[in-house]
Order: C-alpha cells, then structure tokens, then sequence
C-alpha cells in the first residue's frame, strides 16, 4: 500500500474501482488476521460474554463469510475486528487483530481512523438506517474520498458520481443530490456499497448486508457484491444469519454460536460434510425449496443461549441430540478435520461413528443428556 | 439438504375438491387504498379475488410493499377495506356493522409477525391468552381453557402463570399469541409473517407447531410471508402478489416448480441458490430490472411490466385478467410462460 | 433630617448641570391634571400655583397672591407678570380659568370634589382671577397646592397644548414648570429637560430629569446602593430605615398628618359595635409590631394628625385606647356572650408587606379571641370590590402622610366622604368638618380639627397604628431637594453636586 | 406561565411513506395539495386566534374589578365612577364589545388604553422590541451553553462534563428564577460588585453598550434553566442518535469524532430542542413577567401583567393578540425550520 | 405544532444480549454510569423520603406552631430553641419549612395528577381515535398554549378567590397540553403494536382497548413525567409567590417563604435562605431521580 495510489484513478476512467488493483497483496496471504478475540460486556446483570476467543484469518481477495443467530456474537466480533468496540468503560476486550502488519489492536483511536474507510469498510445491514437521513447522497460519499484521498471537492464529487454509476444506479448525477429517504432500499444498499467502495479499500466487511431486503433485490445485491469483489481482489467478512445466501458466495464459512466459531470449512467441504451438530441443524432447519410441501421441519430445541450465564461445557449441548454426559462438562476444543482449514467443536461429530452411537443413544433412551427429547 | 426430513403428512388440504360449499372466505375484487403524505393515494391493494378453501392453507407471498399483510388486514376488516367484498361464511362482511361484526370476530383470527409487539407488556401471560375469554363474557371458564391451551402449543402452564412477556423469547411469546388467537376456536386463521422475526432454528418449531394446531382445531389457514421456503413449505395454494395484485395462484408445488408469470419465475430464481455462483452465471442470470414501483404511482396496465423482460405495447396498456391457464393454475398475464418447467425450478429440483 | 427636604442654605452655592436620575416605585399613568393617578414628575413640568410651606400653610409659587376679601366665599388670585408656558403661551388668567374649568366638567377628575364648589370664574384683569364660591370655603387655595395625587386644581396646562392635543394632552404636557417633557418610554424611561425660559431666573439648576420606573422593591433599593439611579422615591418603611443605616445615603421622610390605619365597617357586625372595635385597637400589641414589621423603628399612631400637628390635643390622644390584650380579650368575650361571632374576614392587597402585616394581625387577634381570615386582592380588585362596593368587615389601609388636614379627613371622616369606605357617620364630626373646611380663621380651624380628632378617637372611627412613611431617599450628592410628604418634588432648586 | 414550566417537545414527523417509493407526482398536484394544506392550517390558526382573544374577552369580564373603578381612582365617587364607565362604553354586553374590537382590529385599530389614553399599537411597538431582544439573546445564550455541554455529554457520558453538566442543570431547574435574578443582583449589581446595572433598560439604538450591559442580568436569569432543560433533551436525542447505524457508518469511513458529533448527529439530534426553544421563545415573549418585574425592564409581560390588574382590557387585548399570533407565527417557522433541517419532512409539505 | 410521529422498531433479530449493540461500548458504559450514579440515587430517596415524611408526621414531632410569632425571636438567628432561626414575625424557620413541604408538595403533586388525569386521558383519546377528535383536542391544546398561563392564573385567583385548592386546578390546567401531547404521542406508539390490533382482532371495545391495553403503557411514561413536573410545580409556586400569586398566607409554602424573606435578603438572608435551599435539594432530588425514571419509560425509546 503506498500512496501513490491516492493520486490516481479519480479523472472519471471507465471503472473508478478498479485503480490500484496491481499492487495489492497477492492472493492467498493473510490481509488480516484475528486471535483469541474476546469481548465481555460488564453489566448490571452481570458479564455479557459476546465473543469468546474467536480466531479467524481472512486472505487477500477471499470471502469468508460469519455465520450464526442473532446472539452468537458475530456482529460484535466484527466490530472488534475492524476497531469500532475498544475496551475500557464495562467493556473487556482481549486479543490482537493484525492487518498486512500492522497490529490495529494497539492502534490509537486516530491512527485506527485512517485504516477505517481507507483500507478496511463496513456495509450494515439496514441501507434505511445506516445513511444518514439529513444528508444528500453526495455529501455522504465525498466525505469519505475528501477525507482519505488528497482531492478536491470537485474531483470528489465527479468521482462519487462515477461511483455510484459503477454499483449500477441510474442517473448518478441525479441520485448525489437527493436524500436517502428518496431512493429504495436496494437503491440505497448500492449506496452504502458505493460509499465502502470508495477509496478502494482492500477487506470489506459486510455485516447482514441483504437481511433487510426483499428477495429480488438480494440477489441483485449479492450478485453487485460478488462482482466487485471478484473485480477487485478485494477480501470480505460476510456476516450473515442465511446458510443459503453464503453458499454459493463465499470461500470459506465460519459458523458462530454463543460467541465461539463452532465450525470453519471450505465452503463447499462445510456443506458437505459438517461436523457440528449446529452447522447441521441450521442447514435443516431452512424449509427446502424443491421437494414436496408440508414436510414436518426438524427443530433445535429450546433457544439460544444466555450469553450471561452460558451453559457449561458444549454451548450447545443444552439443544443437540448428540449431547452426551461430557458434552455438559467439558468444552470441546477446535479440532481439524482432514485439514487445518476444516476444524469443529465437538466431542461426538457428525457422521462420525461416534456422532452415530451417540445420537443413537439418546434416540434409545428418548433424550438427550441434556434432557430433551 | 436432504438429511433427516420426515415423510409428507396425510393432512393436506389441497386434495378437496374446492366445490363452493367448502369455500369459507371468498375475496371479491377487494381494494385497500389510504392515503399518504403530500395529498397521494397509496394503491395497496387493487382489487383482487381469492377463495380460501375450508381446512386449507392458502400461502400469499410477495415483496414487502405487495399488499399481502394489508390483505390479511382488510379480511380482518381492521380497518375496512375501500371497496370489494369480502365473505366468510356467506356473508359479506365488510357490510356487517359494528356490532355484526363482532359477532363474527371470534371465528376469524390473526397472529401477527413481531411477537414481542404482539404481547401487551404490562399484562401476565394467562391475563393475556384469556382476555378474548373474558371479552365473550366467558371469563368463567378462563381457568379451564387457557391452560389446555396453552398446553397444546407447548407452554407449561404452571411456569407461565406469572410471567410477563418481557421474560419470554421471541419464539415462546410467538406461542403464546398462537395460544391467544386459538382460545376462542377460530374457524379461520390470519398468519401475518408469523416467523419472519424468528431465528431460523425457532422458525421451524414455531412452523410445526402451525401445523399441529391447525390439525388439532380444524383450521383455514390464510399464511402471509416473504419467505418463499416457508410459504412453499406449508401451504397448500399459494397467491404470489405484486404491487396491489395477484398476479399467480396455484397448488404450491406446481407452482414453484413451473412459475408461469414472470414474476414468480423472477421470485423463484432469486431464492439464494445452493450452487457456486461464478462471475459467468451473474453474467447470465436475469435478476429483472430494478425493483417494485411505488404503490402511490402504480404502472399502468400490468403492474409488473416495468421489470418483466416479456412487456410490450399491451402490458402498458391493458391491464392483464385473471385466467386459468391450467386446472387449478389462474395467471393475470399477457405473455405467460407456458412451456414445460422452468430452468431454475429443474436445476433446484434436481 | 427635615421631611421637607434639605436645607437649602447650608447645602452651598448650587452648580448648574447635570441629569438627576431617579428610581420611582410606580410609573406615571398621566400628566393630565384631571385623570387620577400618582405622578412624581407631574410638578416638574407644571410647578404648583400655591405651595405649602413647612407649616401646611398654601403660600403663592407660580401664582402670586391668593386672597378672600369676603371670608372665604370670593377669592382672588393673583398672577405673576411673564411667566409663560414652554410653548411660550402666556399664563394668565384665562389659562386659568381653562384649567379650573376642566376639573368643573370632568367629574371624574380627582379635583372635581373642589372645582363643583366654584359657582364663578372672572377674569378681573389678565393677571387675576376672581373665584365665586357656593359657600365660605377657607381651605380652598390648599386645593391649589395639593399632591398630584389627591388632585391639585394649581398644575397648570397650556391652553394652547390643551387645544391642540384634547384628551392627548396627558402625554403632550406643557406647563410653565422648571422642566419640559422630552421622552417618555412607558415603563422605561421619562426623559425631561430644562424649560429655558422658567419663571424663577437662573433656575432650574439640572439639565435634565431622567425617571425610571422600578415597582419592586428590592431591586429599586439595590439600584440607589448600586448607582444606577441619584435618588428613589421610597414607598416602604423598609427602604426608608435601609437608607438611613447607609451611611452613604440622605433620607427625607416625616410623618405628617395621616397614617397606616384598618377601616372598620361600621354598618356590618361585628365592627358596628364599639366594644369590638375597642378591642382591635386594644389588642394590637405596637412594641411586636415595630419590632417585626418595622424593625423597631415605628412611630405610632392614635390619631390622624401627627404627634407635633397643632391639630391634635392630649384629649384626644387620652381617649384613644392604650394595648391592653387583656381588656381586649374581656371585651370580645363579651362580645361573643352577646350572641355576636368574633370571627372575622380581613381584607387587604397582595402586596408583600401586607401580607406580612396580615400574618401579624391574624396572630394578634388570635391572641385576644379573634378570628382572623385573611382575604388578597389585588388593587383594581381591592379598589373597587372591597373599599368602594364597602363589601368587608375590617380592611387594611395605607394613608400616606399630608401636609393639611382638608380634604384628607373630610374624605375619610365625613358621612359619605369619598374614602369613608366603612361608612362611619357622625353628624357631629360632620359639622365639625365643614365648620373648619369653610374657616378662614387658623385658630378656629385648629380647635375645630382638635374636636374632630377627640370625636373619631373616642368613637374609634377607624384602627391606627402607625404613622405613615413616604421616604425619599437620595445620594448625597444631591443637594437642594424641595419635596412634600407625598414625596412630590419640586425640581428647581435641585441640584448635582458633582 | 411562570418562567420555569417546561414544555414537552415534540418530535417531528420522520415516517418514510410506504414503500419507500421513488415515485414522483406531478408538481401541480404537490402544489394544489400544498395550498389545502395551508389553507387548513391557517383555519386552525385563525380559529386559535379567535378562541385566545375572545376567552381573554370573557375571562377579563368575568374577573372581579371594575376598569372604571381604576381609572377613576379610590377616591372617586360613584358618580365619576359611572361616568367614567360610560366614556369607555364598559356598560355595553361583553359580545358586542368583543365585535366591536375585532372589527377594529380588522381595520388595524388596536384600540388605546383605557388608563393612560396610549394607543395600544403604540404600547406593544415599544414592548415587543424589548422583550424581543432579551428573549432571543437568552435563548440564544441558552444554546451556546447547551448544545456544545450536551454533545459532549452524549459523546463521553458518565463522565465528568456529563456528571457534571447534569447535576448543574438539575440544580438550576430546581430554583424559581427570581432567586437567581437575587443572587446575580447581589453578586454584580450592589451586594458584592457593581459592575452592571440592577435596573433600567437601555435601547440597542441609544447606545448599544449600555443595552448590551443592562440585558446581561435579565438575560442570565432567563437563561439559566432553559440552558439547563436544553442540555438535558438534548443529549438525551443525541444519544439515540449516536447509538444509530449511520454514525456507526460515518465512524467506519474514518471521520473524526467532533465531525460525527456536529456534522453527522447534530441535525438529526436536534428537532425537539428546535421545537422546544421555538415553544419557550414563544411563551417567554408572553411573559418574562418576573424577570421584567425584578430588573424593572419595560417588556410585554410588565404591561400584559399590569393590564391584567388595572383591568386595561384594550392594553390586555391587544397583547394578548400580539402573544396567539406570535405563537402561532413561531409554530409555522418551526415547520419551517423542520422542512430546512429534515429532508424527509420536505417530501409530505 | 408539528405532528408527532414516533417510530418504533422493535425486532428479536437484533443482538438480545446487547441492546443497541451499534454501538457496543455505549450499552456497558450507560450501565457502569447506573452503577456511579448510585450513590446520588440513594441520597435523593433518602432526601425526598425525610421531606415527605416529615411533611406528613409534622403535627407529631416536636415542633413550634408554625403560625405563632415569637417576638423575642423576629429576624432571629440559629439558636438550640430555633435551628433554623426565625421569620419576619418570629415564627420558626425549620417549623415553617416542615410545614411549608406540605403545602409546596401538594401543589406539586395534585397539580401534576390532576393534570395527568385529565391530558393523559385525552391524549390516549386523541391518539387511539384521531380524526375530529384529535384535531379537536389540538386546538384546544392550542389555544390553551397560545394564552399566557400567568394571566390565566391571575384569573383564576381573582375568580375564585386566592388557595391552594384554585392554585392546584388552575396549575394542573397549564399542564393539561402537556400531558395531552405525551399521552398522545405514547398513544400513537401502544396502538400501532400488534397486541392492540389483536385485542381489536378479538372484538375488544375501544374503551376496554384505551384502558386495558394502552392505558397500562401509556401510565408509566407520563407518570415519569408527572414525577418531574412536581418539581416544576414547586419551583413555579415559588415564582408565583414572587408575584403574590402564591399560596395565600398563613399557610406557609416553600415560595411564600423566599418571597416573604427577599425584603431581608441582605440583613437576614437566613430567611430565605433555608426554605430556598430545601426546595432546592428536594427539587434537585426529584428531577435526579425523574429523570432517571424517565429515562426508562421514554415514549421514543421502544422499550415500553
């Protein structure tokens, strides 16, 4: 990364998100690299324990996509990973984050200010909530570029037009005048792509970046998603609760419950072999889109877990039909599969002969360790 | 995505004959307008017509903004629709009065999509569950039923006794809004979104439990969602709305797997794919144009032509009718798609 | 310190400039002569024809002589030759007769109780006016020197400015006064300036007169400490015994005639009836009422006129009963054994330090076996429906301090009189009244007025306590103040030194 | 009211119609309903107007007291009283007097006090200026010391400027203004220093100096609480505000914090406070009564007051015209302001 | 007036564990601040709790009559016999001040129930029915807003007559657009939950909607409001008393007693100074703790 980069790529060219691409780090390293992340909440009700040693690496132009319910910890994991949470003031963190070199965990707040927007953006999940509402589309995206990019205003706003046409909106020159209010919400996701895009920053990450949209729409912007990120060999941490939408658009799959990765895979090894029993309820508990009607969906049980007094041992034993004795004592640790790239959390794993007798034995006995039927 | 389904069940209410003696709720050209800032009118609903069939479950599924929950309002009659009919049981109860109307309120209920909202705050959860009791003048029998009911949709009673809905989850408190809208033993039952707020793994419970319940007490089933999975899953027939209309209605089977409006072809390819998406196939799809117009300014003639890849002159023009296009399988489209099966439909259903 | 103001000659040789500023505690409502309201510039503008001296005795000013040749029924009075209005109008004497006859025709003019009495009007010559009376009357020049306040028929306007401004004419005044209106902000500020061409050479002394309004108390008080203003014109007790603690303030203030006192009604129970009376009198406790009220500086009251006036005498002093609570208390149970109620409404304003004067009274009479329920108004209320609808049993009363005798006590004192709002009625005192009203003769006035005292003492006409104070409290640097009890100033021989 | 009542404020309109529509109508149509609109909102004003005066009509005619008794004085007697009482037509039914005044108003004759003969319009031009000026400046003092306090507060809170900030505005609010119109006497205007006047009121246009120090006192002690009420609503708003999406957004593009905090979540923070000062400018120009009594400054309250004892209906009703339509007029630039500050607003006008 | 629109959006999707987790370190810091604040939070109970009761015990504890002058003791300073000194007249100044609570916090808290009473139940009607009667209700707010509340209290007292009773009803009328403005707007959030389109669903009535379901939300909301208005009820009797408007003596009132004693301000300033600085700490204790009540039930807030 040098700065040259700054100077170009800003006259209006064909594809403005395309300046820089060269001298980006080869595919394949680390771009950034999280270990042991914790975060603990201090509060009245005692200590929120959002993210428990999560450890991740995201590699230059990859996409590694967070997976898990609302309260796995996935969204304050990225946002620790990106700088937003620190600690101090009832929170606890602990941890590095290590982006190509540098150690943003030790990063001031200032100096943490100049990767954000620059080399590592954010999209949100609501395009209605994360623009701001009083300000014009176009004071929103050149701010970014004003602040990271030694240009001026004018050169900005021509860039922010050419922008906002290369996440496929009509009429930018009319749209960097308006209010968000006045766009829809696809519209609008285009927009907060646009503005992440904007200095070309190198990991994005986008946190439930289509829950909020209709289906249609969805695909318009995950397809938008899977091409600039392809075009520009740019890495991105796709946090999401929909197993179906990160299948077909990501390498490599981390599955979150209760603050802990249970489950990380290649994409495709995850779908095909999963190891955790919450990797495999989670694929099944989606109604299937082909096939006959009114099939009787299967349920994991109970809900999801208190993340002040979590349950001892597996996190989620208190809900899987595998639980045995152990599971209610004893954490799993991560353990690989095959390979370092798939590793899992469980003492009796799924299709594994061990899952097998287990599962077994609480079908024999009508429930799990844990008490469910 | 194979594992582990249990076989189809024997209750399906599809296979009836749908003779009008079995047509419990019939909507009759029915129109929702109400109107918006700056002196506009929003078209929420332009005028459609269904028959809900008795023991069935009709799915109605679409885009947020479709009209599809303004649908299950206007039924409800809360508020009355502007103009059309709608008639339970005979009678066109948008002309009922007030009194009249309430009458009938105990046969036709709704659960709704935020279960949390759902819940008076303030009140304990059997207050809650029998309140409609005690509004039919049946407090009485509260410390009979609630229990029973609150037993069958899987709550203990005794646990819940003096709990209020804050100390519940999103997927108990769903319970117990099925609870409150059973307790009066409705003949029909307005879904809206019902597990739209849910985590995917309480989604399913909650789905399960509609299915037993409607077994259980004999219900019609009215099943709003976005969430086509979920539509295709538990309903029998399904209406696919756009902008105000209904531009399909089928058996949900079929018509999944052969949409033939546009627009349910657009719906169905959108459903994220279980297959690697490379930058070649973005290349190919056709994810349509845009998105849905507002429905203060609908697009004349059909609604959808805007973004259907098929519109001509006609879509702009003529406003497209309703027609049976198959035995069971009504279209509003000029240009239907009536070839076989639908490319997306064969590679998901391989 | 006199009550009339400083003492001229031993202040020096006056120095010509300057702007007095003043703080007053109401603002003006009208310059008008003949429209009711209290209005300390009103004689700077306008100067009085006749003026009492330190004796109450009405001496010509503006005018030059006033005479009876008959006894009271005719006078003349005369007119100094030049003095003009500002305008440059003349005043003689058919400016004279304008004016007089404008309180004639305007009944609601506080002078028209004087002016009705004139049945003629002549001018003799242009520098003499011939007034024909209905009957003797010897008090009539005091009407030519009153307060502007209870109505002076001797603050002259200029015939011009009535004729130019009518009804305006009370905020376009010209009179022959030291000063000239020149600003007036209602509220804020009145603004006047020398009159060049004043009757009395090489004065006024001050350049000009600056008065502000500042109705509260503490803040008109803080604003004399402060040196926002040269002099305040003290409506409370409480400024006049903060300003002669200060070492750095003049204080003029007298008693005079008058005084705070309650009216009694004597047409309702249970006031109608003397031994009730007797007992208010008896029964207010004057050392705690000092103490508490005013600081342990009060002169107290038991008759009208002041305790140096000649009108008052040791009779009627003796028969004006002494604090005696014990007396009080035998005399409501009497009373009460009597069939009568010793519970009692007291009516008065909302003013702060009536209120506080009601919370004693009402512990005084609790004292003595009376109930006292006070009742708030506020003063267009109180004015109109408690005194003058004479709707209460027993009310609170403020009577300033006086310089003569008529018409206060004819007013107060007299069957029917204007403020004899608890219609007290005594055909003796009556007669007693106009006899000294229509007396040309000094001695015979006195006795008479002695009578009237020793009368309403003995009748308890009405509940003194106190003598009433109206100070004016200045910086020392303002010298050559002319002032009457009312605290009315007249401004030409003031001067700055500084 | 006394100086200190509080007003809740009320949030401004923030629904985005239904389905977030981009669908545009034709200009006539947004004017033609724009015009109803106002059309609308003018009849309810007029109809506020007309309700405020003509209960102001009745209330004054109901009270106790006679106008004729004071402007004839104590000592008059009932005879000049009821003379009086005609020159005034105060025998005439209340109704006719109440159209007869509207009539005049109508025709741009406010009428002349019944005590001093002033034309009303000649009174309420010498007060609405004064009033006016120590209104503004102390609002204006209000959020200069509110806004940079609450922001801070909302940015850092628990801390000590929040703490701190807080605890002092509790305090002011906890106090009848005229206790610290007191104190600030005694501080600077005779008790401890004598730097500033006690009284008076001078005009800006006489001499802008002397204006400027005999309205810092009144305006202090009218500033003091509002400042205190200001800071707490908004850092309240300022708070939901940070916790929202696009602030998170605007940290994530790399922006400063004192850019976030002014830039982004200010405006958006800032429509109850806007509402709530337009609210107090509009009652304070009503009646700074006690600030104006203290500091004997010759506003709008003293005269309203004054008219109200002295039973000066024509003073009281013109006053009380001038104060309905300036609430009125403060209500519409609210809307105005709004429509400025939130675009989303600007769609539904 | 601007139409109030709130918004809620309440969605079980969003992290439960930590509310508003947009910004994680705000949730923990607003909870370590509860925790700071609780000390401050137990010497306003305890403050407002000694106020309270000795303003109801006051006939039982031993005590001077608050209305006999003692005129040994006028202007008095701080003695064994008289803690706090005495007034004007004498009276006892701590005496006064217990029995001066009485009067100040029952203007604070009958003006602000009756004023909620009155507004909240019209604003849930206004906001349950809107149409005509909303706009009924909000030119009569209007109008209420648009007249200077001093000349409406003159008006009362010189009406009806100068107490505590008229003091309360004209007070609490001032108060009425408040209350019907937040009851309103909190209205508006209830109805649009789900729980009241079922209970209607059901075949609920409007009065049984407006008071078994809405009203229960709407109550904690103004009654948190409520609660500080009682404080600027207080102060406001204060600044009536400064005007003479006050709590008509022998009653005494915290703001009959400043005022009475501002002419001694500076000889004595005792006298004013303690009723002032006890009106001062209870007011202080009630908006610490309004506010912190409020905080809660913030009808903007979705927690309701």
């Amino acid at each position: 990364m040098t700065h040259a980069r700054s100077d170009e790529g800003v006259a209006g060219g064909e594809d403005v998100l395309g300046a820089g691409v060269l001298e980006r780090i080869p595919d394949g390293s680390d771009l950034l690299t999280a270990e042991d992340i914790v975060v603990r909440f201090h509060t009245k009700r005692g200590v929120v324990h959002a993210v428990e040693g999560v450890s991740i690496a995201i590699r230059a132009g990859e996409v590694l996509a967070v997976v898990g319910e609302s309260g796995s910890g996935k969204t304050i994991f990225t946002r620790r990973v990106m700088g937003l949470i620190s600690g101090g003031n009832g929170t606890e963190v602990h941890g590095t984050v290590t982006y190509d070199g540098t150690k943003l965990t030790e990063l001031s707040g200032k100096e943490l200010s100049k990767f954000w927007g620059a080399e590592i953006a954010l999209i949100l999940q609501d395009p209605m909530t994360s623009l701001n509402p009083v300000k014009r589309i176009g004071e929103q995206l050149t701010e970014t570029i004003v602040l990271h990019k030694r240009v001026t205003k004018k050169e900005a706003q021509q860039r922010a037009v050419e922008l906002l046409r290369s996440v496929g909106l009509s009429e930018p020159e009319r749209r960097v005048r308006q209010y968000p209010h006045e766009l829809s919400g696809g519209m609008r996701q285009r927009v907060t792509i646009a503005i992440a895009l904007s200095c070309n920053p190198r990991l994005l990450l986008a946190d439930e970046p289509t829950t909020a949209l209709d289906v249609t729409v969805q695909a318009q912007i995950l397809d938008l998603l899977a091409d600039l990120q392809s075009r520009l060999r740019m890495a991105m941490l796709l946090v999401t609760h929909d197993l179906r939408v990160v299948r077909s658009r990501s390498d490599r799959i981390a599955v979150m419950y209760a603050g802990r990765i249970v489950e990380t895979a290649p994409t495709p090894e995850l779908f095909a072999e999963p190891k955790m029993p919450y990797t495999e309820a989670l694929m099944n508990a989606v109604p299937p889109i082909a096939g006959p009607n009114h099939i009787r969906l299967q349920v994991i049980p109970g809900r999801p877990p208190d993340l002040v007094n979590p349950p001892t041992g597996c996190k989620f034993s208190p809900r899987c039909p595998y639980a045995q004795e152990k599971c209610l004592t004893e954490e799993p640790p991560l353990r690989e599969a095959g390979s370092a790239d798939h590793q899992y959390r469980c003492w009796y794993p799924v299709g594994s002969e061990e899952g097998l007798k287990a599962k077994a034995r609480n079908v024999e006995r009508g429930r799990s360790a844990a008490g469910t039927p | 995505m194979t594992a582990a389904r249990t076989e189809r069940p024997a209750v399906a209410g599809a296979e009836q004959d749908g003779s009008e003696s079995d047509v419990v709720l019939r909507l009759e050209d029915l129109v929702v307008e109400f109107p918006a800032g700056g002196g506009q009118t929003v078209h929420a609903v332009s005028g459609i017509s269904l028959e809900v069939h008795r023991g069935e479950t009709l799915g109605l599924v679409g885009e947020s903004g479709c009209g599809k929950s303004t649908t299950g309002r206007a039924i409800m009659q809360l508020p009355k629709p502007t103009g059309g009919k709608v008639v339970f049981e005979g009678r066109d109860i948008t002309k009922l009065s007030a009194s009249e109307l309430r009458e009938l309120r105990p046969k036709l209920q709704m659960i709704f999509q935020d279960p949390i909202s759902s819940l008076n705050p303030r009140r304990r959860i059997p207050d809650i569950v029998g309140d409609p009791l005690v509004v039919w003048g049946r407090g009485a029998e509260k410390e009979k039923i609630v229990p029973e009911v609150l037993s069958a949709v899987g709550l203990d009673p005794a646990q819940v006794a003096d709990r209020r809905p804050h100390q519940f989850s999103g997927g108990q408190c769903q319970r117990v809004s099925i609870a409150r809208a059973l307790v009066l033993e409705p003949e029909v039952l307005i879904c809206d979104e019902p597990v739209s707020a849910l985590d995917v793994s309480v989604q399913a419970q909650i789905l399960n439990l509609l299915e037993d319940m409607k077994a259980r007490y004999g219900l019609t089933l009215v099943f709003i969602a976005h969430d086509l999975g979920v539509v295709r899953n538990i309903s029998d027939r399904v209406a696919v709305m756009y902008l105000g209309k209904i531009c399909e209605l089928g058996e949900t089977e079929a018509l999944f797997d052969d949409p033939v409006h546009p627009y349910t072809r657009l719906l169905v390819s959108s459903i994220p794919s279980m297959e690697t998406v490379t930058g070649a196939d973005i290349e190919k799809a056709d994810r349509g144009r845009g998105e849905m117009p507002s429905p203060i300014n609908p697009p004349s003639g059909c609604r959808f032509r805007t973004r259907c890849p098929l519109a001509d002159e006609r879509c702009a023009a003529e406003v497209p009718e309703m027609r049976e296009v198959r035995p069971g399988r009504y279209v509003a489209c000029h240009h239907p798609i009536l070839e076989p099966v639908g490319a997306a439909a064969a590679a998901e259903g391989a | 310190m006199n009550p009339h103001g400083g003492d001229l000659a031993a202040e020096g040789t006056p120095r010509s400039g300057g702007v007095l500023v003043m703080g007053t505690d109401r603002e003006a409502v009208s310059f008008d002569p003949t429209v009711q309201n209290t209005n300390q510039a009103a004689l700077a503008v306008y100067d009085s024809l006749l003026k009492f001296d330190e004796n109450g005795v009405a001496q010509p000013y503006l005018a030059e002589s006033m005479e009876t040749p008959d006894g009271g029924r005719t006078w003349l009075m005369g007119l100094r030759d030049g003095v003009r209005f500002s305008d440059g109008t003349p005043l003689d004497a058919q400016a004279v007769i304008i004016n007089v006859q404008r309180h004639i025709d305007k009944t609601s003019s506080p002078g028209h109780l004087y002016a009705e009495q004139i049945t003629g009007m002549r001018a003799v010559d242009p520098q003499t006016v011939e007034f024909t009376l209905a009957q003797p009357f010897g008090s009539f020049p005091a009407t030519f020197a009153l307060n502007f306040t209870a109505g002076n028929l001797g603050a002259i306007l200029s015939p011009a400015a009535i004729q130019q401004y009518g009804d305006e004419v009370g905020r376009n005044p010209v009179g022959a006064g030291p000063f000239v209106l020149t600003d007036w902000v209602r509220d804020s500020r009145m603004e006047l300036s020398r009159n060049p061409n004043y009757w009395q050479q090489g004065m006024p002394y001050l350049d000009g007169l600056e008065f502000r309004p500042l109705p509260d108390t503490e803040t008109r008080y803080a604003s004399i400490e402060n040196g926002d203003v040269d002099l305040i014109f003290g409506g409370y007790h409480t400024e006049l015994l903060r300003g002669m603690q200060n070492p750095n303030l003049t204080v003029y203030y007298g008693p005079g005639h008058g005084a705070e006192y309650l009216y009694f009604n004597h047409q309702r129970a249970p006031f109608d009836d003397h031994r009730m009376r007797e007992a208010v009198v008896r029964g207010i406790d004057l050392g705690a009422l000092a103490a508490t009220q005013f600081r342990g500086q009060m002169a107290a009251a038991s008759n009208w006129f002041g305790g140096d006036s000649a009108y008052t005498s040791p009779e009627a002093d003796a028969a004006w009963p002494a604090y005696d609570a014990e007396r009080a208390r035998q005399l409501v149970q009497e009373y009460v054994a009597g069939g009568g109620s010793a519970t009692v409404q007291y009516k008065t304003t909302n003013a702060p330090n009536r209120v506080a004067f009601a919370e004693f009274l009402q512990a005084q009479m609790a004292a003595i076996g009376i109930t006292l329920e006070p009742q708030f108004f506020d003063l267009a209320q109180y004015s109109s429906s408690v005194v003058q609808s004479h709707d209460f049993q027993i009310a609170g009363w403020v009577g300033g301090p006086q310089e003569v005798p008529y018409p206060a006590v004819t007013n107060l004192m007299r069957t029917g009189g204007n403020a004899n709002y608890g219609s007290y009625s005594n055909p003796e005192v009556d007669t007693l009244l106009d006899q000294a009203a229509a007396s040309t003769d000094e001695a015979e006035r006195t006795r008479l007025y002695q009578q009237v005292g020793l009368v309403t003492n003995q009748d308890i006409a009405v509940a003194y306590y106190s003598r009433g104070y109206l100070s004016t409290v200045a910086k020392p640097e303002v010298k050559g103040v002319v002032r009457y009890l009312t605290r009315d100033m007249f401004f030409a021989t003031t001067w700055l030194d500084r | 009211m006394a100086d200190t009542m509080a007003t809740t404020p009320a949030a401004p309109a923030t629904a985005a119609g239904p389905g977030g529509g981009t669908g545009g109508v034709s200009r006539g149509t947004k004017r033609k309903y724009a015009l109803r609109r106002i059309r609308k909102r003018l009849t309810h004003l007029l109809l506020v107007l007309l309700a405020v005066t003509f209960l102001s009509f009745v209330v004054v005619d109901l009270l106790p007291g006679d106008a004729a008794v004071v402007v004839a004085g104590d000592n008059a007697t009932p005879e000049q009283v009821q003379q009086v009482r005609e020159d005034l037509q105060l025998d005439r039914p209340v109704l006719i007097r109440y159209v007869d005044w509207l009539g005049g108003v109508l025709t741009g004759d406010l009428g002349s006090s019944f005590r001093t003969g002033q034309p009303v319009a000649e009174a309420l031009a010498q007060r609405i200026p004064v009033t006016f000026e120590i209104t503004i400046v102390a609002q204006v003092l209000a959020l200069l010391i509110a806004v940079p306090l609450a922001v801070w507060s909302a940015y850092r809170p628990g801390r000590l400027v929040d703490r701190a900030s807080m605890t002092l505005g509790f305090g002011a609010a906890a106090m009848p203004n005229f206790v610290f119109g007191m104190v600030l006497i005694v501080l600077f205007a005779g008790g401890v220093s004598s730097i500033l006047p006690a009284t008076g009121y001078t005009g800006f246009f006489e001499n802008p100096l002397e204006n400027l120090r005999s309205i810092i006192l009144p305006c202090l002690t009218l500033m003091i609480a509002e400042a205190a009420v200001y800071r707490q609503l908004l850092r309240s708003d300022m708070t939901s505000t940070l916790q929202e999406d696009f602030i998170l957004m605007a940290r994530s593009k790399g922006l400063s914090p004192m850019t976030i905090l002014f830039r982004h979540a200010l405006r958006p923070s800032s429509f109850s406070l806007i509402t709530l000062s337009g609210v107090n400018i509009g009652r304070l120009l009503g009646g700074t009564v006690i600030v104006e009594t203290l500091f004997a400054i010759p506003g709008l309250g003293q005269l309203i007051v004054q008219a109200v004892f002295n039973r000066d209906y024509m003073i009281l009703q013109g006053a009380l015209l001038f104060v309905a339509v300036a609430y009125v007029v403060i209500n519409m630039l609210i809307d105005l302001l709004y429509l400025a500050l939130d675009p989303r607003v600007r769609r539904d006008a | 007036m601007p139409e109030t629109t709130t918004t809620t959006t309440t969605t079980v999707t969003a992290e439960p564990a930590v509310a508003g987790a947009a910004n994680g370190t705000d949730t923990a810091k607003k909870v370590r601040r509860a925790g700071r604040a609780g000390i401050g939070w137990y010497i306003a109970w305890t403050w407002l709790g000694a106020v309270v009761l000795a303003a109801i015990f006051a006939p039982l504890l031993p005590l001077w009559d608050p209305a006999i002058p003692d005129y040994t003791n006028v202007f008095g300073g701080i003695t064994p016999q008289h803690w706090l000194g005495g007034d004007t007249l004498g009276r006892d100044t701590l005496s006064r001040v217990i029995y001066g609570a009485r009067a100040s916090l029952l203007v604070g808290i009958c003006a602000v129930g009756l004023g909620a009473l009155v507004g909240g139940t019209l604003g849930m009607l206004a906001g349950y029915f809107g149409g005509r009667t909303e706009r009924f209700l909000s030119w009569v707010t209007d109008v209420v807003l648009a007249f200077p509340g001093l000349v409406f209290i003159i008006a009362i007292v010189a009406i009806l007559g100068s107490s505590l009773a008229n003091l309360i009803v004209g007070l609490a009328i001032l108060s009425v657009p408040t209350f019907i403005r937040l009851s309103r707007a909190a209205t508006l959030v209830v109805a649009q939950r789900e729980f009241v389109q079922a209970a209607r669903a059901y075949g609920s009535s409007p009065v049984r909607i407006i008071f078994r379901e809405i009203a229960p939300n709407v109550v904690l909301p103004v009654a948190a409001y409520g609660f500080i208005m009682i404080g600027v009820f207080i102060v406001v009797e204060g600044s009536l008393s400064f005007l003479g408007l006050g709590i008509p003596p022998p009653t005494p009132s915290w703001g009959g007693m400043i005022a009475a004693g501002r002419t001694e301000l500076l000889n004595y300033p005792h006298i004013s100074l303690f009723p002032a600085a006890v009106m001062f700490l209870t007011v202080l204790s009630i908006n610490y703790i309004g506010e912190r009540v409020r905080k809660q039930f913030e009808v903007k807030e979705s927690n309701l």
